[in-house]
């Protein structure tokens, strides 16, 4: 048992700290959630040259081979500051589902492109009618000589808009899992991208595939067989995320804490009474619980056990208490931190989205029950 | 004990209702939204001064201030009907100022103000609040000093919601500083169009605007005093037994559209509705909206029964908001990734108002005295906790 | 709207709060709970005499003619005060389904005598593998000339023991509902009752029914037909049960607040802390809503108007709240209220068996989802 | 970091685990249940004995001193192997008074005390809170007089459970009356079978037995004096550090049982595990039992790389014992009116532990620091929140 970072992880942690602190202002992230794109082609490229495009990937492909906790420390990081952009999306979304499914071929030419900051991915698999189950991906990819034909409508896809490559899952059979993955040009004709507007700002698109051609080639993986792939990086992606409200916490602490300590109220810092001290205590016990499932979780996929349950837990517990934890930081700063102005808002945001991304507490709680055997 | 209306009260409320429903305009709404209270624009005024017109502003006001000398029950139901129909704005002037006013102040004072509240032509806004005070009302540092025919005002208001759009500032102030805490604020009425005040806006997370108000050597004349010098804090405490009031129901309307959504959508397969954990959180919901009616109406009774509420009001007050932002996250917990899409934007589902309110609740529990402050009153007043 | 007690329910409120005060001491509690029986013949002559086992039935039987409401004044003041017996099980769970499924000659015989307090009645519904639902009723009454035969075993029967009559809940048909209502003798030849041992040391049997004989006429209502009296009965006695906890709230908060202003921690009395001041505040809120919510379900009963969703929110909120009011003055408390010797335990483990009698929280708000149009 | 124990520790794991199942008969079940709490009967002696004869009872102790020089995350393995067979004492000798000894005890204390307390000889119980000194143990009242050769007790203390059958008291007594609060407080070891020392029963309403203890002219001997007179307050603190931990396994264990009665169990046709409300309440366990588990491995990891726990100690405190209320409740929820039957009842299931450990769970976020004052350390401690 040991509950410290190795000095890898803690020089990654320090280095994206002091990078981000100063590359990722408050006033940097406002403005990006403005913009469209939602992030600048410098600070991609800066990423990129300290080496965290290509951080969980092997180094023949250009990655730096490190391991998944290695990256949930980096994500706690871009949680603490906010980071926008879609480096979520490439790395984690599309990057890790590559990394599984594709073939050499396809690994050495996308990721060494991801690593250079030179490719943006993302992945599409929610629609309609459907959260996280194979039975909700109807969108059929109907084999057509060498090729594939797509047509149908993808929701909620992260950073679409200024992906390079979208991996697509679509339904190559009827058999509820028969799940194929493509490696699909964003900008193939039939590709239709509609930004959506969303409670944090972030990017989410509708993506309409209008018979899309794509070669045979461009298939991941085995035809109908990319279920386990799929859920095995939706579960990745859902500890990424929880490292990232982990993030957020400490953030969201430390406006508290450092609150209480300069806010007076009928004569007294208002950190001396028992209900604040109670909250920030309550607060404190939400982020090192919601740390040690996420880090849990974390190393299990970085030490290639299985991660199920781990994942499913920290991905429950972490989406409430990061969002309670918010809510109570709010009321420890009052109105002060109801204003636009203040930056707690934009955690306040970032947490439901978080929370409801790959699946919420109870999606989760219910996939813990079936791990535990009920 | 009895929990239903009386058929006279029916008969108003029914009345009230179906001129709600009339004359509840898609500009009324939009600009409501815009302004995020319904009271200050075009469309906000010519509604309410119809509105008044019937005497529903004010209807347990005596006729002669233009009241129709109602229980406050009926008082407490229409209020009740205008949150639901979205339109659900506490009115400074006619629901707190005005029963200071009717209270406490001078027969000048009724005979000027009193009429015109009632009619809705006049709208005030609430300045209390101030940088350094929030809870701690007494920590207030504007001053209002006396020179002879008025008073001269220096200092700064914060948090002050509706002062834009509103015509007066109901306005706490230090006019005694040597005064022992609470015994050297007064209450003044000041007309916002004064010259020396300047309002800017704070923007909230929720998107509508509150203000900062800057008063520089602003002169208020001597008869805007409301009651007596120096005794604006006793006023304060004893309006907010009156003005804690909330109820709930555009946020309760929020919840019958979650049911009707969830009884309308399929996800993976299954009809939300169908989903026991589903049915258990909207069913909670249902329970604790109609927990706070009876928190809400019991307010009613006591005023109607000579009774003056006390913790029952920050009761009410602490459990509405606290069920409020139940009802937000809940809501959002049911619609999934689409309760994250905006008004406006392509697939929002229920006018994306699900998103909008989830931003707004969280000042419920922080405004008009956070919830931390309710359960110390409700402690010390209602239980007698001791205090040393 | 009015949330005034009216004259005649001050009455009942205070001469039951002045009985009571005397005749059922902490002591006489805790000594019935060791008792085998449960109560006495004086306490329970005691409380015929004031009327109270008459008290919901028409005058045409001996009753008061009072309705729910006063009764649940009634109820209110014995939770407050633990009243040990089996008086529950006599008027509401018999009484009442006697009251609205029995014919006239059933009703003036029964009911006269409950209400002289000669005759003590229970209600036996619940079998092992069932909660709350006609399909939970497996017990058959067989037709058999002018008789039914009883078999089977029915559970948490409350009361059994020392009960004359037991209004037996059976299934004459295959149809789900096909439950039918039956007057039986508690000492007739067949009827084997053993007493359970619980956490609240309330009187709740075993009844097994061996081929036991019940003459055609003791049949109460329709063959076939009991259900919607049965789910009727179920509803009133969980407003009944929340009207218990009403009173138990009562005096818990009294326990509570009293201990605040004697306890000295740290040099100052634990009422001055903030923490403490909130727990008093939440168990006030917990009071009155749930007061609020009984009494609302039990003025619609009253007034013989549609009850079902009320009565299903009340038990579903006091169930849960009336728990928590009695874990925070445990809290209040400390070590003192952990004693036995300290009366909050009685009402701790009241709490918890009147969470669950009737439906708890769950199965109330699932009604209530339904009654909502979920 | 690392969640998985070293092949070395697993191995070690496996031998106490073989150990606790091949000896915790049923006898010693029986006797542990009836006393509360594994020490003091004939059995748990025994047992004991046995079980510390392998060092596992001080396992992170110097060989010297009788234990196997481990790391601390075997002890807390260990201890939580122990929880989870039934047998989930906390020695107060082994793992509070034995520690303070070894920082603060004299060499001869530790000579004379130490290797008995690692051989499972010799149990104390905590003589700590007092009538009017419950979190406040700075409002102590028993008096010890210095007499020469010995002290002269006299006092009362309460709540102080296992005195009836441990036997050694580790006291905290006033020796110096006038000192500041904190700074006039001693430790002492007092033999339980002292003339003078009167044990009067407290029975819990979870039906085990805590204790009175009273003094009258009870004579110590010098050399039970804890290390430095008058600095007993400060050893207490320190040792809290070391003391909080709670591995919660006896209540894990009923989570187990519950799920497999779940799985076994139908009601109203369907099997209760399939119930989607029932899943959710047991995976929420199942969730924070796994959060408490890293509460309390970080403990041990604090203590093995040389840190102090600190705040950390007075979360996984409070973490744990809210964890296990809510274990104790939605056990009794899932079996809804079997849960109320007691053991040995007709119909009981889960062999009636259910009722029993839901009684005692009301005890867990008050002993030992209410959650309250855990919260308390969090924010001043663990996040330096302002004292004044």
């Amino acid at each position: 048992m040991n509950y410290d970072l190795n000095e890898e992880q803690k020089m990654i942690k320090e280095s994206a700290h002091r990078f981000l602190a100063e590359a990722c202002s408050s006033d940097f992230v406002r403005e990006m959630i403005e913009d469209e794109k939602g992030f600048t082609p410098e600070f991609w490229g800066k990423m990129a040259e300290l080496g965290w495009m290509g951080l969980p990937f092997p180094e023949e492909v250009g990655g730096a081979g490190m391991t998944f906790l290695d990256l949930a420390i980096l994500l706690t990081e871009m949680g603490y500051y906010c980071v926008p952009g879609p480096f979520f999306s490439t790395v984690v979304l599309g990057g890790l589902t590559v990394l599984e499914a594709g073939n050499d071929e396809q690994k050495s030419r996308i990721l060494s492109e991801v690593a250079a900051g030179k490719r943006i991915l993302t992945l599409a698999w929610l629609e309609e009618g459907g959260t996280w189950s194979p039975e909700g991906i109807r969108l059929r990819a109907e084999s057509r000589d060498d090729q594939f034909l797509l047509s149908g409508t993808k929701l909620f896809v992260p950073d679409a808009h200024v992906a390079d490559t979208i991996v697509v899952a679509a339904r190559t059979g009827d058999a509820p899992d028969e799940i194929s993955l493509f490696e699909v040009d964003a900008n193939a004709p039939g590709v239709d991208i509609t930004l959506l507007d969303t409670l944090a700002g972030d990017k989410l698109c509708e993506v309409v595939f209008n018979n899309v051609k794509i070669p045979g080639a461009n298939l991941l993986g085995k035809e109908g067989g990319a279920w386990p792939v799929l859920n095995n990086t939706l579960l990745k992606a859902a500890v990424g995320k929880a490292a990232e409200m982990d993030g957020g916490s400490q953030k969201a602490l430390e406006f508290a804490v450092g609150y209480t300590k300069e806010r007076v109220q009928f004569d007294k810092l208002i950190g001396t009474y028992q209900a604040i001290q109670h909250h920030c205590a309550n607060m404190l016990m939400y982020a090192d619980t919601g740390h040690f499932l996420m880090a849990h979780a974390a190393w299990k996929i970085a030490e290639g056990l299985p991660f199920e349950e781990e994942a499913s837990m920290c991905k429950a517990w972490v989406s409430e208490a990061h969002r309670k934890l918010v809510a109570l930081a709010h009321q420890v700063l009052g109105g002060v931190g109801f204003m636009e102005e203040h930056d707690l808002q934009l955690y306040f945001r970032r947490a439901k989205t978080a929370e409801v991304a790959f699946g919420d507490a109870t999606f989760h709680r219910e996939r813990v029950a079936q791990a535990v055997g009920l | 004990m009895e929990f239903s209306f009386s058929p006279e009260e029916q008969k108003l409320l029914e009345e009230v209702r179906a001129f709600i429903k009339a004359e509840t305009t898609d500009a009324l709404l939009a600009e409501s939204e815009e302004l995020g209270h319904i009271y200050g624009g075009k469309e906000g005024r010519k509604f309410i001064k119809k509105f008044a017109s019937h005497g529903w502003l004010t209807p347990n006001w005596p006729a002669e201030y233009g009241g129709l000398g109602t229980s406050a029950t009926v008082a407490f139901a229409i209020r009740e009907e205008m949150a639901r129909a979205a339109v659900p704005l506490i009115f400074v002037a006619a629901h707190m100022a005005g029963p200071t006013i009717m209270h406490f102040g001078s027969q000048e004072m009724k005979d000027k103000w009193l009429l015109p509240i009632a009619r809705g032509e006049v709208e005030f806004c609430l300045g209390y609040t101030e940088p350094q005070a929030g809870s701690d009302l007494a920590a207030l540092r504007i001053r209002a000093v006396d020179k002879g025919d008025y008073f001269l005002l220096n200092g700064q208001k914060m948090f002050n919601t509706h002062a834009h759009v509103a015509d007066y500032h109901w306005l706490g102030t230090i006019t005694d500083p040597d005064a022992k805490k609470y015994r050297g604020m007064s209450l003044m009425i000041v007309d916002l169009k004064s010259p020396g005040i300047d309002i800017r806006p704070m923007v909230t997370m929720a998107g509508w605007q509150t203000n900062e108000v800057f008063y520089e050597d602003v002169k208020v004349p001597k008869e805007n005093l409301v009651g007596e010098l120096n005794a604006g804090f006793f006023y304060v405490m004893h309006a907010l037994d009156y003005e804690r009031m909330f109820p709930l129901a555009i946020y309760a309307r929020l919840v019958d559209e979650v049911i009707e959504y969830a009884r309308n959508t399929t996800v993976d397969g299954e009809p939300l509705a169908r989903n026991p954990v589903v049915r258990q959180k909207l069913a909670q919901l249902k329970i604790e909206i109609a927990a706070n009616r009876h928190l809400y109406y019991r307010l009613a009774h006591m005023l109607d029964h000579g009774q003056v509420p006390n913790y029952q009001a920050s009761m009410q007050k602490l459990f509405a908001t606290e069920t409020v932002q139940h009802i937000t996250n809940t809501a959002m917990e049911v619609l999934g990734m689409f309760g994250l899409l905006k008004k406006g934007s392509k697939w929002a589902v229920l006018a994306g108002n699900t998103e909008r309110y989830y931003r707004t609740s969280v000042v419920e529990t922080i405004y008009a005295g956070t919830s931390e402050i309710q359960r110390n009153i409700i402690a010390l007043r209602g239980l007698e906790l001791p205090r040393k």
